[in-house]
């Protein structure tokens, strides 16, 4: 039994919203909706959309297994330079993703600082490979996820930890159980922003991981290759692109946020 | 086992400086004014504070972080964890000490059936009422039988029936608990009932500490005469009289000498419209300045010299028809006067 | 795993870009011909893929849509044979469809008022276009110089600009886009050099393709991409 | 007076903070150092660095105005179909930003459904202006600090702002004083996160707003250009801009998080 | 003006079924069990939960969003806003209902000064105290003088000394107060001296309501009992003999016939070691089954049948040295019990 919505936040609010939807509008209008069906069907963009969704999942894991405890860290952990830490934390997000695509390859390509290690003695090679994608995804991708969560959890009130340790839970317990279920939105906005930000992963992809076509070759590459070619299908794999990851994102978060 | 603890906290502003010895099943319960440093002292012996030193039976616990003390905590605003149920946030210190999930559970529903809510075992706290709230985090620390409980105003939201009967019970259970247990309350009946001694800090130091029985009859400080209802008066006693700080003079029954507290029970006061006449050794003019209702009597508040609070009944009420300004005699006898040395 | 790993019957090309059309195509075609040899491709920019060789990337050949890319493959002798040019391009006016604003030529480019796209000279289509633009003495008055070519198409395509200078491929894969040839284009011809690679893991394959790009019926598709004979 | 740090946590953290900076690492490792001071001083550097972080810092201004109120909106407002508006507003993020660019155009090129009315009756031509590269990236930002705001919003207690209604607070002045001040940690992030997508943004910059020195050529647009012929020179690019947006995060972020 | 309620909330296992009226410069208390539906009542009414009817003066309340009821309230759990000083918490309900900023504060600091606070009016509320948190949401919703003021257990966290005083304190002030209050409380004796009618909830309705003496004279619940402290059965009278349904027969003074409940203060309990001769018309036999010491008396609990409460003075219980189990003889007078119809 709240008063109307106050004008002086739904008016920006709605032009932020027009701001963000209208291009797509302008997008889905200039489509060559005749293409979309054989777009749909074909066996390459089915391909790359699977790969896509692969790639893109399997970092967000990567991400969410490493980058949940280094928010954690940045946030609760008293450690020297924390400042410094979390400013660098975000350099991969001003890094041009081409560049960060160099930086792997500079380290884990195959004459690069760790990767030559990783091919004399192990025989891995992870540059031009599904795994380089993920790599490559997670890299970029990861930054999101950590501020995000590093956010929730400043936000989140610690006596409630405080508490858990009165009950003898080890930090560890504390995390898992009373810590992270406490700032699960923020984690669930991250996860969110970390996804849709690998989904979208070009320039590092495409310079660490090349462009291999039912190997490497995700959504955004495809989209790109077809921007040489065809510059129509291209728009349509993009549509195809966002109203998949739209659906997953409907579906998935209403039924996170309601758990 | 003796549990000795030394706490020390330094904030801007205050100072806590306590040294605190609980005996093995001992219940000492902590009383003081708002801001005394009872929240503190408790926080500092859960480990939450650093700074302050505790052993328990000559092994120090300085080192060991909170999870690894031996303690049950219930916090003046609960926290419970909002994201379990009911049930987990009572299992979960059972849990994090090892228990099994089946154990853990069975232990935490019985607890909840002791403070009456083992039907909202499934429940969200977010859904519990404040009383309902509070009980559940009694029983969480409660659940793990802690060496040293730290229980911070268990009982202040909870109903009159309630509390009467989670404190017999929580009685019973200190009673037979091995442990060492340190009760923060505002309640003199609470302290009166569960401790056996009691502590009271004013403004981060003891200023009395000891039995309820002996604190009850020789309070020290306006704020523990206030707790256990008594009027309270400094004064310099020579023989049966004792000329008070504040103004006016008493005549007692047990000479004194030098300076000492004055105290009686607001039911010793007589109150009167016209000067009585007879027995009463000490008669004064005082004016109405508050009259309560209470349940069974009424409390008059009166300035004079001394001001005093007068308990009385209410057919006294409404024979006198007080007022606040009404002129009165107030009387004493000597023998309702307790002095002690300061 | 890695593409090389699979077998010997299998080979890497990196290609440019723009040649993602022609190279599929003669692909298909070589694979046609040779059913136990598998072509694989990958299209990226020229100098991303030049890096991404000298860093050790799985590649049996290497089409670069510049000689200056090629060159830093070369110079690091992951080259077994001297790299041959296979096809050209040269530079086409483009306008929207329509040509609402007129162009008639180069000497437009320098016209106060038109909006004009064209390559930074850092990029193959930007340095030809300013050789083009010295040869024709016309001082061009760009309102943006784009990393690549596609980019510029894009604004002529969506009518943003009202010229721009491109390769003629990239005019017939545009979209709403019509291309006006001049004279001056003659001037600044880009060369698309291919090689076999060092660390081919099957050199006789390598440079069967190359033959086969190198081949009239390699040239024929070339040509039918809008790609003009060496 | 906690325990020590759990392995469980702390392991993972460090492999992330790794995984994020070993490649930064190798950048360093591999630059021409020598270069840099001239780099450094070259006045286009100089010109690309000022206009890269005029342009980030007005297109997050932006996305404060209008994102802040929109992620209040999507967490608070009673509206038909929030599940689905959410996960539209995700869209920019998975659109491949030059797809993004084009989007734009569509809408506000010349030609664009809005943009021709622009020109035709305000004179105003958004492409190739800086105005155009500071919207190009508040829309490919926005989503970033729209989803973490939103995320805050979710995990903070709503009885404050019952608790302001009854002090009369409208829902304007709860806003404003107890809402924002209460997720600030999260607004932080959201801030943090778009600010640094914003200064990294480029697919959709050089598509809506063109590169032209001095007025649309950001830093992330030298850099790209300085790889196809120069790559040490690039990689020399992108040091300096990290160094500039470490130095402003890690100097700004601890003032925002004290205040 | 007179306020009219017609309050209507239903959860699952829950349903609040309240109809309140409170006439202009009533102070109404609302009492009741945990979990009655105290908490649920108070932020109907302030338009928190959709549902229910409000009519003031015969205006209603209705399409009133919250922030445009004239209410103050009193959380029981504060919501304080954290990220403001003290001194902001409190003028902010006066700069939200356009207060400027100078006069806001200077009004903010004038009640924090009421409420002992003024020290702290640059501290955030988290260094407060509990008891100090509580005064300053006291202050908070008192300072926007609202036409109804609801307060939820604004005392519990005091001290016993600071209760008194802010008691009187609130109680002056609602005195003058020409505006509504809902008080919810658990301590009878603040109940007792604030307000001018109770209103007791159980299980979300209303069991009883009157002036605090009808309530104290004639308990209806057995909640109410032990709220006011009186032992309490329910009987059929037949003349002088009340036959209790829980077992035993009381001889009282005035006859009655029919269903009765029966009271009596605990103090009018008699307790020997052997049957006692004489007047007391009630005799019978028991057994302790709790002792507790309080401030000037001690309660023994005694299982027989009746079972009964008995205050006994601190000398008896050492002259019977009493001890759960021991078997006793209890005494009543006939003229200390009082019947009332059911
Ligand atoms: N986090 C904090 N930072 C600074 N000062 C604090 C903090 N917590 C408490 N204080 C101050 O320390 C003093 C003691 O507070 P404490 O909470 O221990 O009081 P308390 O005895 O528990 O009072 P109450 O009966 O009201 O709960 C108070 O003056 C309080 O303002
Ligand atoms: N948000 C909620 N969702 C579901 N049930 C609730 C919610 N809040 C309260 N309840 C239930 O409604 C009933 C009444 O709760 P309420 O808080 O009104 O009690 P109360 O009378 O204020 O008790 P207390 O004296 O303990 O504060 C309780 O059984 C409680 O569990
Ligand atoms: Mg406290
Ligand atoms: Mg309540």
């Amino acid at each position: 039994m709240r008063s109307r919505l106050p004008v002086v936040l739904v008016l920006p609010a709605v032009v932020g919203l027009a701001f963000l939807l209208v291009p797509l509008v302008g997008l889905l209008v200039e489509a060559p909706w005749g293409t979309l069906p054989a777009q749909l069907l074909s066996a390459e963009v089915g391909q790359a959309l699977r790969l896509s969704l692969v790639c893109a999942s399997l970092a967000t894991l990567v991400c969410l297994v490493l980058g949940v405890p280094l928010a954690w860290l940045l946030a609760r952990g008293d450690l020297p330079g924390r400042g410094v830490l979390r400013a660098l934390v975000t350099v991969p997000l001003v890094l041009p993703p081409v560049v960060g695509g160099v930086a792997l390859l500079l380290v884990l390509g195959r004459r690069g600082l760790a990767g030559q290690y990783l091919d004399q003695w192990f025989g891995i090679s992870l540059p031009f490979t599904t795994t380089g994608v993920v790599l490559a995804e997670a890299f970029v991708a990861m930054p999101f996820l950590v501020i995000s969560v590093e956010g929730a959890l400043r936000a989140a009130d610690p006596r409630y930890e405080e508490a858990a340790a009165t009950l003898g839970a080890s930090r560890w317990l504390t995390f898992r159980r009373v810590t992270l279920p406490g700032v699960m939105p923020g984690v669930v906005a991250g996860t969110v922003l970390c996804w849709a930000r690998a989904l979208g992963e070009f320039g590092a992809t495409i310079t660490f991981a090349g462009n291999f076509p039912g190997e490497t070759t995700t959504m955004p590459l495809a989209v790109y290759l077809a921007l040489e070619t065809d510059p129509d299908a291209a728009i349509v794999l993009s549509i195809v692109l966002l109203l998949v990851s739209v659906g997953v994102l409907a579906g998935l978060r209403d039924r996170w946020i309601r758990a | 086992m003796t549990l000795q603890a030394e706490l020390r906290v330094h904030r801007d502003g205050f100072t806590l400086e306590l040294d605190l010895v609980v005996e093995q099943g001992e219940v000492v319960a902590l009383l003081g004014p708002n801001g005394a440093g009872k929240t503190t002292a408790l926080r500092a012996l859960a480990g939450l504070l650093p700074g302050s030193r505790v052993t328990a039976d000559g092994s120090s616990w300085d080192g060991l972080p909170t999870e690894k003390r031996p303690v049950g905590v219930v916090f003046q605003d609960y926290l419970l964890f909002a994201t379990m149920s009911v049930l987990d946030n009572v299992a979960f210190g059972l849990r994090a000490r090892g228990a099994r999930k089946a154990e853990a559970d069975a232990a935490a529903l019985r607890w909840l059936t002791r403070v009456g809510l083992a039907e909202f075992a499934k429940a969200r706290p977010r859904t519990l009422s404040g009383g309902q709230a509070q009980r559940v985090a009694l029983a969480r620390a409660l659940a793990t039988s802690p060496e040293l409980l730290l229980l911070d105003e268990p009982l202040a939201a909870l109903d009159a029936s309630t509390r009467l009967r989670l404190r017999s019970e929580l009685g019973r259970h200190l009673r037979d608990y091995p442990g060492h247990t340190l009760l923060i309350t505002h309640d003199p009946l609470d302290a009166m009932v569960l401790a056996d001694r009691l502590v009271i800090v004013e403004n981060g130091r003891v200023v009395q500490q000891g039995t309820p029985r002996e604190v009850v009859r020789q309070p020290r400080t306006d704020y523990v005469a206030h707790l256990v209802g008594l009027n309270f008066y400094r004064g310099v006693a020579d023989g049966t009289e004792v000329r008070l700080d504040g103004g006016g003079t008493l005549t007692v029954a047990e000479p004194a000498r030098g300076p000492v507290h004055v105290v009686f029970a607001p039911s010793a006061v007589s109150l009167f419209t016209e000067r009585p006449a007879g027995s009463p050794r000490n008669t004064w003019r005082a004016v109405v300045a508050g009259v309560e209702q209470h349940a069974h009597t009424t409390r008059v508040d009166l300035d004079g010299s001394p001001a005093v609070f007068a308990d009385v009944t209410t057919a006294t009420v409404a024979e006198l028809r007080l007022r606040p300004g009404d002129p009165l005699w107030v009387s004493l006898k000597a023998t309702e006067i307790h002095t002690y040395a300061r | 795993g890695s593409p090389a790993a699979t077998g010997p019957t299998k080979i890497t090309v990196f290609a440019a870009a723009s040649l993602t059309e022609a190279f599929t195509t003669l692909g298909e075609r070589f694979e046609a011909a040779n059913p136990r040899i598998e072509v694989v491709f990958s299209f990226a920019g020229s100098s991303a893929l030049a890096r991404q060789i000298n860093q050790g990337a799985p590649a049996d050949v290497f089409a670069s849509a510049a000689p200056a890319n090629m060159e830093q493959v070369t110079g690091t002798g992951a080259v077994t044979a001297a790299p041959v040019t296979f096809a050209r391009n040269t530079l086409q006016i483009a306008v929207p469809k329509g040509n609402p604003a007129g162009i008639t030529g180069i000497g437009d480019f320098g016209r106060a008022g038109l909006k004009i796209a064209l390559c930074a000279e850092q990029v193959p289509c930007g340095a030809a276009a300013a050789e083009v633009f010295e040869a024709a003495g016309v001082t061009a008055a760009p309102d943006t110089v784009e990393q690549d070519v596609k980019a510029v198409l894009a604004k002529v395509s969506l009518g943003e600009v009202d010229a721009a200078l491109v390769y003629r491929t990239d005019v017939r894969s545009g979209k709403d886009v019509e291309g006006l040839d001049f004279a001056e284009a003659a001037q600044a011809v880009n060369d698309y050099p291919i090689a076999p690679l060092a660390k081919a893991s099957d050199a006789a394959t390598a440079q069967a393709f190359v033959d086969h790009v190198l081949s009239p019926e390699g040239r024929e598709v070339l040509t039918a991409a809008g790609f003009a004979a060496p």
